[in-house]
C-alpha cells in the first residue's frame, strides 16, 4: 500500500471505466501540485516563525509571543495575510512584463525541484533516472530569477544585488555540482531513489550506510555551497540588507515579495532534501513495526518522518548560522569558491574515483600519498625557524 | 510518431532566424543571442538523429554535448569582447564600429 | 500518437515564438528573457526525443550559464527604458534574402531524400553510455574540448580584465 | 611483498618533489621528510632482501617506456641477490649518512636544497642497482652523475666547489660517452638491453661474438670494454680518476655517500652484473684486472703522503675500488661486491668520521694542525680507529676478509704479478691508514691555539651513525669468511654462476685450488699490514722526526707523490692546453684561409652585383612598377568592399553558403 500503488489501483480504476488515461493523469498531476504547493507554504510559514523563534533565542529575546497563544505560531499566517491584501506597486521606471515575470521564474522553478524529491519508500512525484542534474539544473533557473527582478527594478541597489547574485551563484555551482558527483559515483546512478536505496547498507556493520561518512568532504562541501545558493548567511551578499538595503527584492512588494520570501524558505528545503537523500541516507532510519499496520505502510510513514526529521536539522543548521557568523565580503566570497572549494571539490573527485577503480588497494596508495601531502602540507605550513646562516664549512 | 523531418525543418527554422538575426540586429549581445540559437537549431538536428538512427550509436548526443561546450566558450569569450567593445566605444551596435575599414 | 504530435507542435510554436522575440524584439533585456523560453523550449523537444540528460545538460549550461552570463553583459553595457531607434542594420532586405534562401535550402533538403524514420520505441538510458563513449571513443575531442574551455576561460578574463 | 620494490627508489623521489617544491617554506624541516623517506625506503629493502634470502627473485616490468619499432624499453625492476645486497648497502649507509647530514649542515642556508639533492640521488642510485636492463640503469647511471655534479658543487658560491663539480661533470661524461656505445652494441648483437634476455644468449652466440672485429678483438671484447670504460669514469680508476680527489669540495656527507659508498661502486656493480659478458671476454677481464691492480697501487702511493684528511681518504677510496676491480677482473665477482660493501661500511666511517674531525675543528683539514684529538673526541677517535684498522685489512675485521679474498683469488687463478701489485697496494694502504689516525688523533696536538678550546665531541645525530658504521666496520665480515661455504657466497655465488654458465670461462673460482692455500695467504696478508702499521708507528708517533728525515732523503719521490704525479698539470698540459693550441691553430687557419677565401668570394659577388644591378633598374623595376602600378589602381577600387562592419562580412559569407548550397542541390 504504497504510494506508488495507489496511482497504480487509481488509474485502473478510471480505465475500467472507459476513461482516456489522459484524464486520470492529469487529475493526479493537479492534485500532486496542490500538495507540494500546500507543503512549501505550511512549511515556508512554519520555517519563518520557526527562524524567527532561533533568532531570538539566540539573541535571549522571546520572539513573536503574541498572535495565536502559544509562543506566537500563528505569526506567519498574519503576516501571510497581510502581505497578501497589500497593494500591488510596480514602480514607473521597471519594465513591467520582466518585473512581473521575475517572481514567477524564481518560484517555479523552486517548485520545479520538488518533482524529485524522494519523501519516503515509493513515495516521489517522478523518480526521474537524471533526478539529481534535473534538481541541479532546474535550481540554476532561479538565478535567471533574481537577474530578472534586480534589473527590471530600474533601481541600483537591485541591480546590483542581482549581479552580486549572479557572479555567486555561477561561481557556487560548479563546486556544488563537482560534489555531488562523488555520491552519484559510488552509487552509479543519478536517480533520487535509487541513490537512497544505495545507502540502505552499513559500514563496517556499525555505521548507517549513509555516503556521509565515505564523503565528509563532499558533504561540507556541498553544504557550503548549498547556503551559498540559497543566499544564506555568510554568503547573502546579494541582499544584504545593512548595504544594499534588501538587494534584489528591494523595489518589490505584497503578494510578489512573499512569492519571494516563499522561494527562498522553499529553496532552503530543497537544498536539505538534496543533501538529505545524496548524503544522509534519505529516508532510512531506524523504526519500529507498529501492530496493526502493514510492514510497507510504516516504513513508509517512518521514512516520512526520518525524511523530514534530517531535513529540518539541515534548516535548523542553516538557520543556527545565519544567527552566528559574520557576512562576508564580495571578493573574499569569490575567492573562497574557486581558490579552496573548487580545488577541495576536485581533489574529492578524484580520490573518489580512484578508489572505486583501484578498490581496497587504492585505500592504501591513496592514503599513503594523502599523508606524504599532508605532512609536506604541514611541514610548509608551520612558520619556519629563522635560519642562522653559518659560514661555509669544508 | 513525429516524422524526423519535423524536428528537421523546425530545426532549419530556428537556424534561419538564427542567421537573419545575425545578420541584421545591431546590438553585439543580440548578435551572440542569435549564434546561440543557431547552435541550438544544429543541436536539436544532431538529437533527432540520434533518435531516428540508432544506428549511429547516440553520435549525435556526443556531438551536442562537444556543441553544448563550445557554446559555453564562445559565449565567454564573446561576452568578454563585447565588454572590451564597450569601455572602448561606448556603445555596443556593430555597424558604429567600422576602424577596421580601409 | 496524436497526443504527441500535439505536445510537439505546441513545443514547436512555442520554441518558435521565443526564437523570434529573440531575433526581432526591441527590447534587448526582453529578447534575452524570451531565449531563455527558447531554450526551456528546446529542453522539452530533447526529453520529447529521449535525451533528458542533454535537456538537463541544456538548462543547466545554457540557462544556468550562457542566458546569464548574456544577461550580465547586457546589465554592464545598456541601461533601461533607453530603446535605440534602430534595432536593425540597413541590410535588413539583403539578409532577409539570405537568410529565406537558406531556409528553402534547408527546407528542401530536410524532406527529400530523408526516409520517414521512426526510431526504436525507447531508447536505453543514455548518461551512462554518453559517459562511457565521451572517455573511450570520444577521449581526444574530449580533452580537446577541455583544453579549448580552459583557453577560453583565460581569453575572457585577459579580455575583460582592465588594464 | 616483492612488488613492493618500486616503492624503494620512488619514496626518496618522493621526497625530491616535495623538499624540492616545497624547500623555501620547509627550510630546517627540511629533513624530517628526507630522512623519514630514506628510512622508510631502507625498512622496505630490508623486507625485499629477507624475502630474497628465502630465494625467492623478481623480475618485473613495470611498464612499457619508449616503444619504438621493435626496439622497447621498459621500466622494470630486478630483485636478486646481487641487487638485493647492493640495494641493502645503499640504502643502508644511504640512512646513516642522511642523520649525519642532519647535524652537519646544521644551520646552512640551502639545508631544503641538500635535502633534495641527497635524496634524489638516493632514488638514481636505486634505480641504477635494481633496474632490470641496461637502459634504465642508464637512467640511475646519469642520475647520479647529475647528483654529484649537484652536490660537489653543492656551495656555488665558492670557485673550486663549482670547478670540482665541473670536472666530475665532464670526466664522467668520457666514460659514459663509452657506455653508451656499448649498450649500442649490445642491442645491435643481441637486439635487447634487458639482462634476462642477453645473459642467456652469450652461449648461444658465441661463435659471433667471439669473431675478431675492429683492431682483431672479438665483438665481446669490444662491448665489454666499453661498458668497462664507463665503469672506470664512474668509479674513478686510472687514467679517469682525477675527478674524485677533487670531489671533495663538497660537503663530507657527500663525500661521505658518493665518493665512498655507493656511486663509485656503480662501476663495479655494472661490471659484476655483466658477468657473462666480461666471462667469454678473456682480454676484457685481463684489462679489467690490470687497470684495478695499478689504480691500487698508484692511489696507495700518493696517498701515503698527502696532509688533507679528506684527499688521502679520497685516495683510499681509488684504491680500493682498484682492489674491486682486480677482484672483478680475476673473475672473483662476487669477492669483488662483498669487498664493495665492507669498503661501503668502513669508508662512510672514515669520511664521516673526517667530517666529525673537521666539524669539531671548526673546518680545519690538514693533518699537520691536528694530533692528540683522541682525548677531545673519544667517539670520533674509536670509530675511526676501528675503520682505518678495517681499510687496512686487520683480522678479524671487515676489510680483512674481503681484501684477502680478493688477493687470494688474483694469485689463485694465476696473476702472480697481479698479486704482487695488490700486495704492495695493501702495505701501503696500512701506512698511510694508520699514519692518518696517528698523526690526527695521537701524540701530542698540533691544534692552532685558537682554535684548540673549542675542540668538541660532534652532537649525538652524528655520533650514532659513526657508532653503527664502526659495528658494521667491525664485523661484517664475518658473513663471508669462506669463499665456499660463508652465507654471504652461499646467497651471492648462485647468480654469477648462472651467468656464467656455458661462457669462456677463464680463471676465477674454479681454479681455486691452484696455488697456495687460503690461511697461508691469509698469514701473508695479515703480515704485511702489521708491516705496514709498524712502519706507521715508528714513524708517526714513536719518532715523528723519521717520517721529515725520509721525506728529506727521498725528496724527487716525496715531491712526485706530494703533488700526485702532477697527473692533474698533465691532464691540462696534453688535453687542455694541447686543445687550446689545436683551436688556436684551426682558429688561425679559418682567419687566413677560410676568410680570404669567403672575402674574395665577395668581393666577386660585390663587382657581379654591380652588373646585375644595372639590369634591375632598368628591365626588372620597371616591370615590378608597372605591376604595382595596376594593383595600386585596382585597391583603389576594391578597397570600398572593406567596410569594417562585421555584419556586411557576415552577409557576404551566408550569401555564399546560399549559393554553394543551390549549386549543390539545384545542380
Amino acid at each position: 500500500m504504497t504510494f506508488a500503488s495507489l496511482v497504480e489501483r487509481f488509474y485502473a480504476a478510471l480505465a475500467a471505466w472507459g476513461i482516456p488515461w489522459i484524464v486520470p493523469t492529469l487529475i493526479v498531476m493537479v492534485i500532486v501540485v496542490s500538495v507540494v504547493l500546500a507543503y512549501i507554504s505550511v512549511a515556508a510559514m512554519f520555517m519563518i516563525w520557526w527562524e524567527r523563534k532561533i533568532s531570538a533565542h539566540i539573541q535571549v529575546r522571546y520572539g513573536p509571543m503574541r498572535v495565536g497563544g502559544w509562543h506566537g505560531w500563528a505569526q506567519s499566517i498574519a503576516d501571510g495575510i497581510k502581505l497578501l491584501l497589500k497593494e500591488d506597486l510596480i514602480p514607473t521606471g521597471a519594465d513591467k512584463v520582466v518585473f512581473v515575470l521575475a517572481p514567477m521564474v524564481v518560484f517555479g522553478a523552486t517548485v520545479a525541484a520538488y518533482v524529485t524529491i524522494p519523501w519516503a519508500p515509493g513515495l516521489i512525484v517522478r523518480d526521474l533516472n537524471i533526478g539529481i542534474l534535473y534538481m541541479v539544473s532546474i535550481s540554476s533557473l532561479v538565478v535567471v530569477g533574481i537577474i530578472m527582478a534586480g534589473w527590471s527594478s530600474n533601481n541600483k541597489y537591485a541591480t546590483l544585488g542581482a549581479l552580486r547574485s549572479a557572479a555567486q551563484a555561477v561561481s557556487y555551482e560548479v563546486p556544488l555540482v563537482l560534489s555531488l558527483l562523488g555520491p552519484v559515483m559510488i552509487a552509479g546512478t543519478m536517480s533520487m531513489g535509487k541513490l537512497v536505496e544505495a545507502q540502505s547498507g552499513r559500514w563496517f556493520g556499525v555505521l548507517p550506510g549513509w555516503f556521509v561518512f565515505p564523503q565528509i568532504v563532499a558533504f561540507l562541501t556541498y553544504f557550503t555551497c548549498a547556503l551559498a545558493e540559497c543566499n544564506r548567511l555568510p554568503f547573502d551578499i546579494p541582499e544584504a540588507e545593512s548595504e544594499l538595503v534588501a538587494g534584489f527584492h528591494v523595489e518589490y512588494s505584497g503578494m510578489r515579495f512573499a512569492m519571494f520570501f516563499l522561494a527562498e524558505y522553499a529553496n532552503m528545503f530543497v537544498v536539505s532534501a538534496i543533501a538529505t537523500t545524496l548524503f544522509l541516507g534519505g529516508w532510512h532510519g531506524p523504526w519500529i513495526p507498529l501492530p496493526g499496520l502493514p510492514r510497507d505502510v510504516a516504513h513508509g510513514l517512518f521514512g516520512l518522518v526520518w525524511f523530514q526529521v534530517k531535513c529540518y536539522f539541515l534548516i535548523f543548521v542553516m538557520m543556527w548560522l545565519r544567527w552566528t557568523l559574520a557576512r562576508l565580503r564580495v571578493d573574499q566570497l569569490m575567492g573562497f569558491a574557486w581558490k579552496v572549494l573548487l580545488p577541495i571539490a576536485f581533489a574529492n573527485l578524484i580520490v573518489t574515483g580512484l578508489v572505486l577503480i583501484l578498490g581496497k588497494h587504492a585505500l592504501l596508495y591513496v592514503g599513503g600519498i594523502a599523508i606524504l601531502l599532508l605532512v609536506a602540507i604541514l611541514l610548509a605550513a608551520r612558520p619556519a625557524a629563522r635560519t642562522v646562516r653559518v659560514g661555509e664549512r669544508t | 510518431m513525429i516524422p524526423l523531418s519535423h524536428y528537421l525543418i523546425l530545426g532549419g527554422i530556428i537556424f534561419s532566424l538564427g542567421v537573419f538575426g545575425a545578420l541584421t540586429r545591431r546590438n553585439a549581445i543580440a548578435i551572440l543571442m542569435s549564434i546561440e540559437l543557431m547552435l541550438n537549431a544544429v543541436n536539436l538536428n544532431f538529437i533527432a538523429f540520434a533518435r531516428y538512427l540508432p544506428q549511429t550509436m547516440l553520435q549525435g548526443q556526443v556531438f551536442a554535448i562537444f556543441v553544448i561546450a563550445v557554446a559555453a566558450a564562445e559565449a565567454a569569450v564573446g561576452l568578454a569582447i563585447v565588454l572590451g567593445l564597450y569601455r572602448n566605444f561606448k556603445t555596443v551596435n556593430v555597424d558604429e564600429i567600422n576602424l577596421m575599414k580601409w | 500518437m496524436t497526443l504527441k504530435l500535439g505536445i510537439f507542435y505546441f513545443l514547436a510554436a512555442f520554441t518558435l515564438w521565443a526564437a523570434a522575440v529573440v531575433v526581432l524584439g526591441k527590447n534587448i533585456v526582453r529578447s534575452a528573457v524570451a531565449l531563455i523560453f527558447g531554450f526551456c523550449g528546446m529542453a522539452a523537444l530533447y526529453v520529447l526525443l529521449d535525451a533528458e540528460f542533454l535537456a538537463a545538460v541544456q538548462v543547466l549550461i545554457y540557462v544556468g550559464g550562457i542566458t546569464i552570463l548574456l544577461l550580465f553583459a547586457i546589465m554592464l553595457t545598456s541601461r533601461i527604458g533607453v530603446t535605440t531607434a534602430r534595432v536593425v542594420n540597413d541590410q535588413v532586405i539583403l539578409s532577409a534574402i539570405a537568410a529565406i534562401g537558406l531556409l528553402v535550402g534547408l527546407i528542401y533538403a530536410s524532406t527529400s531524400g530523408i526516409p520517414a524514420m521512426s526510431g526504436p520505441p525507447r531508447l536505453p538510458e543514455t548518461a551512462p553510455f554518453l559517459g562511457r563513449a565521451l572517455l573511450t571513443t570520444y577521449a581526444l575531442p574530449f580533452e580537446a574540448v577541455s583544453v579549448l574551455l580552459l583557453a577560453a576561460m583565460v581569453g575572457a578574463i585577459v579580455l575583460a580584465r582592465k588594464e | 611483498m616483492l612488488k613492493l620494490v618500486w616503492l624503494v627508489p620512488i619514496l626518496p623521489l618522493a621526497g625530491v618533489v616535495i623538499n624540492g617544491i616545497f624547500g623555501r617554506w620547509v627550510r630546517e624541516r627540511a629533513h624530517l621528510l628526507a630522512v623519514g623517506t630514506t628510512g622508510l625506503s631502507f625498512l622496505i629493502a630490508l623486507g625485499i632482501f629477507l624475502q630474497v634470502l628465502t630465494g625467492r627473485t623478481l623480475n618485473w616490468d613495470v611498464y612499457s617506456w619508449i616503444p619504438v619499432g621493435d626496439f622497447h624499453a621498459t621500466v622494470g625492476f630486478q630483485a636478486d641477490p646481487l641487487s638485493a645486497v647492493m640495494m641493502l648497502v645503499v640504502t643502508f649507509v644511504g640512512f646513516l649518512i642522511h642523520v649525519y647530514s642532519v647535524g652537519y649542515m646544521h644551520g646552512d642556508p640551502g639545508y631544503a636544497r641538500f635535502f633534495t639533492y641527497m635524496n634524489l640521488f638516493m632514488s638514481s642510485m636505486l634505480i641504477l642497482v635494481l633496474a632490470n636492463n641496461y637502459l634504465f640503469m642508464f637512467l640511475g647511471w646519469e642520475g647520479v652523475g647529475l647528483c654529484s655534479y649537484l652536490l660537489i658543487g653543492f656551495w656555488y658560491q665558492k670557485q673550486s666547489a663549482s670547478d670540482a663539480g665541473k670536472k666530475a661533470f665532464v670526466v664522467n661524461r668520457i666514460g659514459d660517452a663509452g657506455f653508451l656505445l656499448g649498450l649500442f652494441l649490445i642491442w645491435r648483437t643481441f637486439g635487447s638491453l634487458h639482462y634476462a634476455e642477453i645473459f642467456p644468449q652469450v652461449a648461444e652466440l658465441h661463435e659471433i661474438l667471439a669473431q675478431p672485429s675492429i683492431f682483431g678483438l672479438s665483438l665481446v671484447t669490444w662491448m665489454t670494454l666499453l661498458l668497462f670504460t664507463g665503469a672506470v669514469g664512474k668509479s674513478a680508476q686510472l687514467p679517469l680518476y682525477v675527478w674524485l680527489p677533487d670531489a671533495m669540495e663538497g660537503p663530507t656527507p657527500v663525500s661521505a655517500l658518493i665518493h665512498a659508498a655507493t656511486m663509485v661502486t656503480a662501476g663495479v656493480y655494472m661490471v659484476a652484473r655483466s658477468s657473462a659478458l666480461f666471462d667469454a671476454a678473456p682480454v676484457s677481464m685481463t684489462v679489467v684486472a690490470t687497470v684495478g691492480a695499478l689504480t691500487a697501487v698508484f692511489a696507495a702511493t700518493i696517498a701515503l703522503v698527502q696532509n688533507d684528511i679528506k684527499r688521502v681518504v679520497a685516495y683510499s677510496t681509488i684504491s680500493q675500488l682498484g682492489y674491486m676491480f682486480l677482484g672483478a677482473g680475476v673473475g672473483a665477482y662476487a669477492s669483488a661486491i662483498f669487498h664493495l660493501a665492507t669498503h661501503a661500511f668502513f669508508k662512510a666511517l672514515l669520511f664521516l668520521g673526517s667530517g666529525s674531525v673537521i666539524h669539531g675543528l671548526g673546518g680545519e683539514q690538514d693533518i699537520r694542525r691536528m694530533g692528540g684529538l683522541r682525548k677531545h673526541m673519544p667517539i670520533t677517535a674509536w670509530t675511526f680507529l676501528i675503520a682505518a684498522l678495517a681499510n687496512a685489512g686487520i683480522f678479524p675485521l671487515a676489510g680483512f676478509w674481503s681484501k684477502d679474498q680478493i688477493l687470494h683469488a688474483a694469485i689463485a687463478s694465476g696473476h702472480v704479478w697481479l698479486w704482487a701489485l695488490g700486495a704492495a697496494g695493501a702495505f701501503g694502504t696500512a701506512f698511510y691508514m694508520l699514519r692518518l689516525y696517528f698523526v690526527t688523533f695521537e701524540g701530542e696536538s698540533r691544534v692552532d691555539p685558537h682554535v684548540a678550546h673549542h675542540v668538541h665531541e660532534s652532537p649525538r645525530v652524528m655520533a650514532v651513525p659513526l657508532i653503527i658504521l664502526a659495528v658494521f666496520a667491525f664485523g661484517a665480515g664475518l658473513f663471508g669468511t669462506s669463499p665456499e661455504h660463508s652465507p654471504y657466497y652461499t646467497f651471492v655465488n648462485p647468480v654469477f654462476r648462472a651467468a656464467g654458465e656455458g661462457a669462456a670461462h677463464a680463471g676465477g673460482e674454479g681454479a681455486g685450488h691452484q696455488g697456495p692455500s687460503e690461511f697461508t695467504m691469509a698469514l701473508v696478508s695479515v703480515a704485511i699490514a702489521a708491516a705496514g702499521i709498524a712502519l706507521a708507528y715508528q714513524m708517526y708517533l714513536r719518532r715523528r722526526e723519521l717520517a721529515d728525515r725520509m721525506a728529506e732523503r727521498f725528496r724527487g719521490a716525496y715531491t712526485l707523490l706530494l703533488n700526485k704525479y702532477w697527473v692533474d698539470e698533465i691532464y691540462n698540459a696534453v688535453f687542455v692546453d694541447f686543445g687550446k693550441w689545436l683551436c688556436h691553430r684551426l682558429w688561425f687557419v679559418d682567419a687566413k684561409g677560410v676568410d680570404g677565401a669567403v672575402n674574395g668570394t665577395s668581393w666577386l659577388t660585390v663587382f657581379a652585383s654591380h652588373l646585375s644591378a644595372r639590369f634591375d633598374f632598368r628591365g626588372v623595376d620597371g616591370l615590378v612598377n608597372a605591376i604595382a602600378d595596376v594593383i595600386q589602381g585596382g585597391s583603389q577600387a576594391f578597397k570600398r568592399l572593406q567596410t569594417g562592419v562585421i555584419q556586411n562580412y557576415l552577409l557576404a559569407m551566408a550569401m555564399g553558403i546560399f549559393v554553394i548550397v543551390s549549386l549543390y542541390f539545384f545542380f
